[in-house]
């Protein structure tokens, strides 16, 4: 038979306990996609935070599920390819509720057009460029890279001797993580009288030196890092190698413990630090000491990285605000939706609460300040705790 | 007579469809100079492939038959082992390594060769005597030599492996009546110093004063075979192969134009 | 409508390889309607001057007129255009396409349908495909390939691909036709039909030819008039008998043998 | 000018990584006139072998079976697929080498996962300071290895019949085989050889100032497509002038990015690929490469 | 089998064929409706590599670049002005005609380069294509919207747009996929034509010519000069075809999709249909492109496929092997492509080695 209407089965319908439910919700399951990179340029990323967000959902199920209801996680593995992420999307939004991840801003601006006109599913990125901001089904959790970047300059400023007027070195990625991050980097400067020095690369570049030799000839006195963690490991071996004075500070996606046991490990210990947006994994935390067991057990081979606590933080947002939608009796989408808009300040338990009421706004200003360090779990300890810069708080995010 | 060097016996072969060769049986005796003779398609060429194993080569395949070198079946060798055993071919339409240069290519004429490096400096001043253009043009790329340099490339360079058995395909294809007549003492000239040499050649008279046997192919079959000087004096062998015939050549000419269509004018635009 | 065909006449040609004279001052005049062979040695240069003419080398001095057209400089298609068509020497058929779309190439200069006509199968194309297949296959018959025509030129017999090579170069309709040895790979009989097409066509057609050839048979036969080349250089001229019994062409060309 | 000079210097010691992978490509193109997709893949192999057997064996056993292990990578590629093919068109293979090289890198990158792994070379982070401009050991020793591979290869061209050989079986192999050419040796050795020379790549492709090999190092072997073209597909030479060159210029251009901004910023990876097409219209087969023949 | 059979056999098997692609969208869902879409307009770029690179032998590496100057030309000509960006608000059916002819003058600006090259150097040099494409589209900010592409306008033709708004036919309500399906089915049937004729007529016979022999093509009277650059805009202008569909599909063009691997696909689509043949390119196109989709689709399903984390071979993985594999067993076993299986039966050593 053709897909001819037959009225009334597209329609929001209540279910059992009055609570409305449409789709991807029956009165068993409550389905969610996750659209991962497990095979591309971020698998790694994709790994972990699907990882983190499979335990998530086993624990809640674990625990009686929600609204009386089982997660499910729908995955799809994109390989970082725009046809298979839109397809992947295509495929997953008419059977569930929401996205608990989708990797890839462009991908996730392709289908930008059609979560905000027709289908207004919960879709949490797991990217935080500004230009992501301003849909109310969009949302990004933690800070953007504009301000991440921000707080991290205030930080070089306050306590790594950055001075008014010293050039600051910016190396940052082609594309919008880059480029957000150099717009944080702008205004930092300009509010802090410093002159930006840009060194724009691609991922495919994983040898610094160039970097390094141009920046020294500048002669700047801090470098913030926006690029992936290979670039990071690369410009500070060889910035320590030639003797850059410099610190250099790295955005939440500019590093990972894996690099700790190469022969990067000693120079990034020594003089790199990195801004995030939430605590790190190694934390000294009773939800982070118990997430890392969990973790440690579930997938005993892998690493513990940011990935995991950015997964398991956007699972749990996602979680809460099926909670409170399911208080609400409406899992619909825009139950859920609705639901979201009410949180404000909301703990996953590393170290920042998060604010969702305005689409407009990264849902939380605050940045801790890591420095590398083999011997804690996740190869991160705290310097700075969550803290939002004067700059960052004055600045209009995306504008 | 000494004993048989290359024995074929009822080869066939055929591409695809195609079947170029039947039931074809062939004795070249140790030492001797053998003819091969046939129109345009007779499957000469086909016969050679079959015997170096090229054919796949041309998406072709033997059939049926046994090739049998000194004793040694060739059948289900490699192109290179037929060589190791000593067969060397110049193949139909030169073949040079256009893009590399003369020397490399008579290099490469050597690669199968058993000789130390002595015969091998030997075979190459041999062969820059008999072409001593070869010699001129040492470093000029193979694919920029006139048609007939190239042949004597391809011809210079089988003799750089010093073969007990050389295959020929129309070696003087292209060449001057003087170089014609050059290759023709060169095969008497290395058959006499004990190599076999099967010889497929258009022009009947050379091969047939040089070979002492001949074979005829027709449509992929041997319709006439002996003794060279007998096959020349044949009938059929002096009109279709010698080009001998009875008219003087205007009379001849003339027969030939008359016997054919005309070609009319196109008005067409 | 015959005996079209213009003036070829050579001047002067000279044509320079890096430390090599291909061809060294040399002349001739090839009259309308006639056969006119150019014979010499192996390197003499031969097929040089047919890439001289047919415009795949440039020449290094020297003149190529064609009727009031100067052919050096030309690219090969304005000269294809003129009429010249030739054959080569090593052959350059493809070997995948059939016989018959092989000859269709020659029809190339006479045909006018372009990329939008043939994509959208205007009947104007479809009747100049038409057209133009016929006197194809009417070509294919004078030569005797009529049977071949559906065949991948590539598995004719060598002698047959020389023969669709002098096909195709008839297929242009030229009013100069270049032949690089144009029977070399058959057998005498094979020789004699050839040549018996080259008369027909200079008999039917009243074109000129120009023709290399090492079978001094069917030079001797088919030739107006000789040129011969030695080492780029021109040695003699004249008709065939007279270039026969030259003592220099016997020394470089032909041998004491040929000619007892 | 210590800067120009820094950068001209890093220019050559990156340049001649991309000259090692380059001399990869030109081995292939030489025995098969294939231009191989593959290569990266055979990269990463060998890197991996190096990666995982240094702890145990001690770095230089690990190279040599990282050589080995690419080797026999290439080599079985080679066997099972490129010998198989029976067409002759190399663009074909080309492609086929694409489905090769999917394959593998899926293997590798699943068995590296998401580790960076170090290839425990003796150099570390030392490096080598004259005159205030700085020069990594890891680079010296990439000059050293990629001069001394190229002359070794470029000897044994000239003065092997194994060079002649694989010229003969790529150009023509019919006629090749009739010489006696073992194609399937010839094509076989290129493979095994390219194979080899990709594991000495992938080493100073991973060691300092990179952080060590991971998924995505064989993205880095495509930089050197620029450098294997300009100097001429089938030249050994011309793999390491065109290795210095992209080298050269990308490091230039990101050197003084901030000087070319009206080009937009991040020239530096497409400088390469400018200069190649600009050497191109020059010289269409490259500054070494055999020109295309003209004649009739 | 009686000849007059034989005879219909073929209109029959078409008509057979067209009905049911054109009944697809009324049973299909959108995932596969858009998964088709994906593939006839691979399809169209297909055809057009497959004139330059199978045709006319010169192998081109940076179809991609030509797909984004249609994808973006169309998006700029048809797009609005809104404040960042820069659009020239034509009509969109103007536009996407202009955008094709765009993608042309794009490969004729490019033709003298590739009139120089040969082989592999041009492939290679073709590759600069794309990171010229790429360093464009990320830095022309105002054309392109960088990183995160920008918005497609719908296409509007005969006063249907061709968005989201819904549209009952015969109770089957028709959105964008449905609708675009007719509009990619007609153009595709068109291009697939018009290549078709092409390569049959008189100036496929010179594209074949030029492949298998330049000089000799010359000599005949091909002006290989001028027939190598109409071929590359041909060419080019079928990519921008593509282009411009893809883009009406995604909705949104990001310069990431146009990279080097698309460029592979593209090529890996002629080789695996069949080189220089239209039916070959579709064919191949649409193996290329729904094959992954099909894997990830149904990866649940395949066996020794783990979940994640669990150590086993991943779906993603999965589909990755399968699809090497394919590509490389295609060529290995049907070396004339899919749609040439018999093109040359090969002789298998066996039958040499019997006596
Ligand atoms: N590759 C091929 N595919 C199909 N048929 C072929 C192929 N090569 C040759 N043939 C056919 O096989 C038969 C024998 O051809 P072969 O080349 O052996 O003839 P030949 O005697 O050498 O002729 P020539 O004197 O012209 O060289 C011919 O009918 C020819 O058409
Ligand atoms: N492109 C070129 N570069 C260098 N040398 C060339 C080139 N073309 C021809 N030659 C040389 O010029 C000379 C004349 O060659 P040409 O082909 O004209 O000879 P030919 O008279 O046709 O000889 P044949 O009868 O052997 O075909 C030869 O020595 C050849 O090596
Ligand atoms: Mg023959
Ligand atoms: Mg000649």
């Amino acid at each position: 038979s053709s897909k001819a209407k037959d009225s009334g089965k597209d329609g929001d319908k209540p279910s059992a306990g009055g609570i409305k439910t449409g789709q991807g919700v029956t009165d068993k399951t409550i389905k969610l996609g996750v659209l991962t990179d497990m095979t591309g340029v971020y698998a790694s990323l994709g790994k972990s935070v699907t990882q983190a967000q499979q335990l998530y959902v086993k624990q809640v199920n674990a625990d009686g599920g929600i609204c009386g209801r089982k997660v499910e996680l729908v995955v799809r593995d994109h390989g970082y390819d725009p046809q298979k992420a839109v397809s992947g999307y295509t495929e997953l939004s008419p059977q569930v509720l929401g996205f608990a991840q989708f990797i890839g801003s462009p991908f996730v601006a392709a289908v930008k057009q059609r979560v905000d006109g027709q289908d207004k599913g919960l879709v949490i990125p797991q990217a935080w460029s500004a230009s992501l901001l301003g849909s109310p089904y969009i949302r990004v959790i933690g800070n953007t890279y504009d301000v991440e970047t921000i707080n991290a300059v205030d930080f070089l400023m306050k306590e790594k001797g950055l001075k008014k007027g010293d050039k600051l070195g910016h190396v940052y990625f082609e594309g919008d993580y880059g480029e957000n991050a150099l717009a944080g980097a702008k205004y930092a400067a300009e509010e802090a009288g410093l002159t930006v020095v840009e060194q724009k690369i691609k991922p495919t570049d994983n040898d610094m030196t160039a970097q390094v030799a141009a920046l020294k000839k500048a002669g700047v006195k801090g470098v913030v890092i926006s690029a992936g963690p290979r670039q990071a490991a690369s410009f500070v071996g060889v910035a320590t190698a030639v003797k850059l004075q410099a610190p250099i500070i790295g955005n939440n996606s500019a590093f990972s413990p894996q690099l700790l046991a190469t022969q990067a490990g000693p120079a990034l210990m020594k003089n790199y630090y990195v801004a995030s947006p939430t605590q790190p994994i190694g934390t000294d935390s009773p939800d982070a000491k118990k997430l890392v067991a969990d973790y440690k057990a579930a997938y005993p081979s892998d690493a513990l990285d940011n990935g995991v606590v950015a997964g398991w933080t956007a699972a749990s947002v996602f979680g809460e605000a099926l909670k409170k939608a399911c208080t609400a009796k409406d899992l619909t989408r825009e139950g859920v939706d609705k639901a979201l808009l009410t949180i404000d300040a909301y703990d996953s338990g590393f170290g920042t609460t998060h604010d969702f009421t305005d689409p407009k706004a990264p849902s939380s200003r605050q940045t801790v300040v890591l420095q590398p360090d083999k011997k804690v779990t996740g190869g991160m300890k705290v310097v700075r705790e969550a803290e939002v810069s004067k700059a960052a708080e004055s600045f209009t995010v995306g504008g | 007579m000494a004993g048989a060097a290359l024995e074929i016996r009822d080869l066939s072969a055929g591409y695809g469809p195609v079947r170029a060769l039947r039931h074809v049986s062939l004795t070249l005796p140790e030492g001797s100079v053998v003819a091969v003779l046939g129109s345009n398609g007779a499957g000469k060429s086909t016969l050679l492939r079959a015997i170096s194993r090229t054919l796949s080569f041309h998406g072709g395949a033997v059939t049926g038959g046994t090739v049998a070198f000194d004793g040694r079946p060739l059948t289900g060798l490699t192109p290179d082992r037929v060589v190791a055993a000593g067969l060397c071919q110049v193949p139909e339409g030169r073949q040079v390594f256009a893009r590399m240069t003369v020397a490399d290519n008579l290099r490469a004429g050597a690669l199968g060769a058993t000789g130390n490096r002595a015969a091998q400096a030997a075979a190459l001043r041999r062969v820059h005597e008999l072409f001593p253009v070869l010699a001129e043009r040492a470093g000029q790329r193979a694919g920029l030599l006139s048609g007939g340099e190239q042949q004597m490339l391809a011809v210079g360079r089988a003799l750089m492996a010093g073969p007990k058995l050389l295959l020929l395909d129309e070696p003087s294809l292209g060449l001057a009546p003087l170089m014609a007549q050059r290759i023709a003492e060169t095969v008497t000239e290395i058959n006499a110093q004990g190599t076999a040499v099967l010889l497929v050649e258009q022009n009947a008279a050379i091969a047939l004063r040089l070979a002492s046997h001949a074979y005829v192919l027709d449509v992929g079959e041997v319709v006439l075979s002996g003794p060279a000087d007998e096959l020349a004096a044949s009938d059929e062998v002096r009109r279709r192969y010698l080009g001998v015939v009875d008219e003087d050549a205007a009379a001849d000419a003339s027969e030939a134009v008359a016997a054919h269509r005309t070609l009319s004018v196109w008005e067409g635009k | 409508m015959s005996t079209e065909a213009p003036v070829l006449e050579v001047r002067d040609l000279t044509v320079r390889f890096a430390g090599l004279t291909a061809l060294d001052g040399i002349g001739f005049t090839v009259r309308p309607g006639t056969v006119h062979a150019v014979i010499g040695p192996n390197g003499a240069g031969k097929s040089t001057c047919f890439n001289v003419l047919s415009g795949v080398y440039r020449a290094t001095s020297g003149s190529v007129r064609f009727g009031g057209e100067e052919l050096t400089g030309l690219p090969a298609h304005r000269i294809a255009d003129l009429g010249v068509a030739r054959t080569f020497q090593n052959l350059a058929l493809p070997p995948g396409a059939t016989v018959e779309d092989s000859l269709m190439l020659g029809r190339h200069r006479l045909t006018r349908t372009g990329f939008v006509a043939a994509g959208l199968g205007l009947p104007s194309a479809v009747r100049e495909e038409a057209r133009h297949r016929e006197r194809v296959r009417e070509i294919a018959a004078f030569v005797g390939l009529e049977d071949q025509l559906a065949r991948p030129a590539g598995t004719l017999p060598y002698g047959q691909q020389k023969l669709a090579e002098l096909a195709r170069a008839l297929c242009m309709e030229p009013k100069l036709l270049l032949l690089d040895e144009p029977v070399a790979g058959m057998t005498a009989g094979e020789r004699r039909a050839t040549a018996a097409v080259v008369a027909g066509v200079r008999d039917s057609l009243g074109i000129s030819i120009v023709l290399v050839e090492h079978d001094m048979g069917v030079v001797m036969r088919l030739a107006d008039s000789v040129t011969v080349l030695d080492f780029g250089r021109l040695i003699a001229d004249g008709t065939p008998a007279s270039v026969q019994s030259d003592p220099a062409v016997v020394r470089a060309y032909l041998g004491e043998e040929a000619t007892s | 000018m210590t800067t120009f000079a820094e950068l001209l210097l890093n220019g050559i010691s990156i340049g001649s990584v991309y000259a090692l992978i380059a001399l990869g490509f030109v081995v292939i193109f030489r025995a098969t006139e294939v231009v191989n997709f593959a290569h990266a893949s055979l990269l990463l192999a060998g890197g991996y072998v190096t990666a995982v057997l240094h702890d145990d064996i001690g770095f230089w056993l690990a190279l040599l079976a990282g050589i080995g292990g690419a080797a026999a990578v290439g080599a079985g590629v080679e066997f099972l697929v490129m010998r198989r093919y029976r067409g002759s068109n190399h663009s074909v293979l080309a492609i086929v080498t694409i489905g090769v090289d999917i394959l593998l890198t899926t293997e590798l990158t699943r068995r590296i996962g998401t580790d960076v792994l170090a290839l425990g070379d003796p150099w570390g982070d030392s490096v080598l300071t004259v005159a205030g401009v700085s020069v990594a050991h890891t680079r010296i020793a990439a000059f050293v290895a990629a001069g001394l591979l190229i002359t070794a290869f470029l000897l044994a061209f000239r003065l092997t019949s194994w060079g002649v050989a694989m010229r003969a079986a790529a150009e023509n192999s019919e006629t090749a085989a009739l010489m006696g050419v073992r194609l399937g040796r010839v094509s076989l050795g290129a493979w095994a050889v390219a194979g080899g020379l990709a594991a000495v790549a992938a080493l100073f492709l991973t060691v300092f100032p990179t952080p060590g090999l991971e998924r995505s190092t064989s993205l880095a072997a495509m930089k050197a497509f620029p450098a294997a073209i300009l100097g001429g597909l089938d030249s050994t030479t011309g793999a390491l002038v065109g290795g210095f060159l992209v080298g050269i210029t990308e490091s230039l251009a990101t050197g003084y990015q901030g000087d070319l901004t009206f080009l937009g910023r991040g020239i530096g990876d497409l400088a390469p690929y400018l200069v190649m097409v600009a050497v191109l219209l020059v010289r269409p087969a490259g500054l070494f490469g055999t020109k295309e023949l003209a004649r009739v | 089998m009686s000849d007059p059979i034989k005879r219909l056999r073929r209109p029959a098997l078409w008509t057979a064929g067209a009905v049911l692609l054109l009944a697809l969208p009324f049973y299909l869902d959108r995932f596969w409706l858009q998964a088709g879409l994906f593939a006839m307009a691979a399809a169209i770029g297909a055809i057009g590599l497959n004139l330059l690179t199978g045709s006319t032998g010169q192998l081109s590496m940076g179809h991609a670049f030509f797909l984004a100057v249609g994808a973006y030309g169309y998006c700029v000509l048809a797009g609005d002005s809104t404040g960042t960006l820069t659009g020239l608000n034509l009509p969109s059916w103007l536009a996407a005609v202009l955008a094709v002819a765009l993608a042309g003058v794009a490969g004729g600006l490019f033709s003298p380069i590739a009139g120089r090259l040969q082989g592999a150097y041009l492939g290679i040099a073709t590759l600069a294509l794309i990171f010229i494409g790429q360093h464009v589209l990320f830095n022309a900010h105002d054309l392109t919207g960088g990183f995160n592409g920008r918005d497609v306008p719908p296409l509007s033709l005969f006063g249907v747009t061709f968005d989201e708004s819904e549209l009952l036919v015969a109770a089957v309500p028709f959105g964008s996929a449905e609708k675009l399906w007719y509009v990619a089915l007609l153009a595709l049937a068109g291009c697939a034509l018009f290549a078709r004729g092409v390569l049959r007529g008189r100036p496929g016979r010179a594209m074949n010519a030029i492949r298998d022999h330049r000089i000799a093509a010359g000599v005949l009277g091909v002006p290989v000069a001028r027939y190598r650059a109409g071929v590359f805009v041909l060419s080019s202008m079928y990519a921008g075809l593509a282009g411009v569909l893809l883009a009406l599909v995604f909705q949104r063009t990001v310069p990431e999709y146009f990279g080097m691997i698309l460029s592979l696909e593209y090529l890996a689509m002629i080789v695996i249909g069949g080189l220089g043949s239209v039916a070959g390119a579709v064919v191949g196109a649409v193996f290329v492109s729904l094959l992954p989709q099909l894997l990830t689709r149904y990866s649940d399903a395949l066996p020794l496929v783990s979940a994640p984390g669990t150590g086993g071979v991943a779906p993603g993985e999965a589909s990755r092997y399968l699809y090497g594999a394919a590509v490389v067993a295609v060529v290995l076993f049907l070396p004339g492509g899919l749609v040439r299986p018999a093109f040359r039966r090969r002789k298998t050593t066996t039958s040499e080695e019997s006596p």
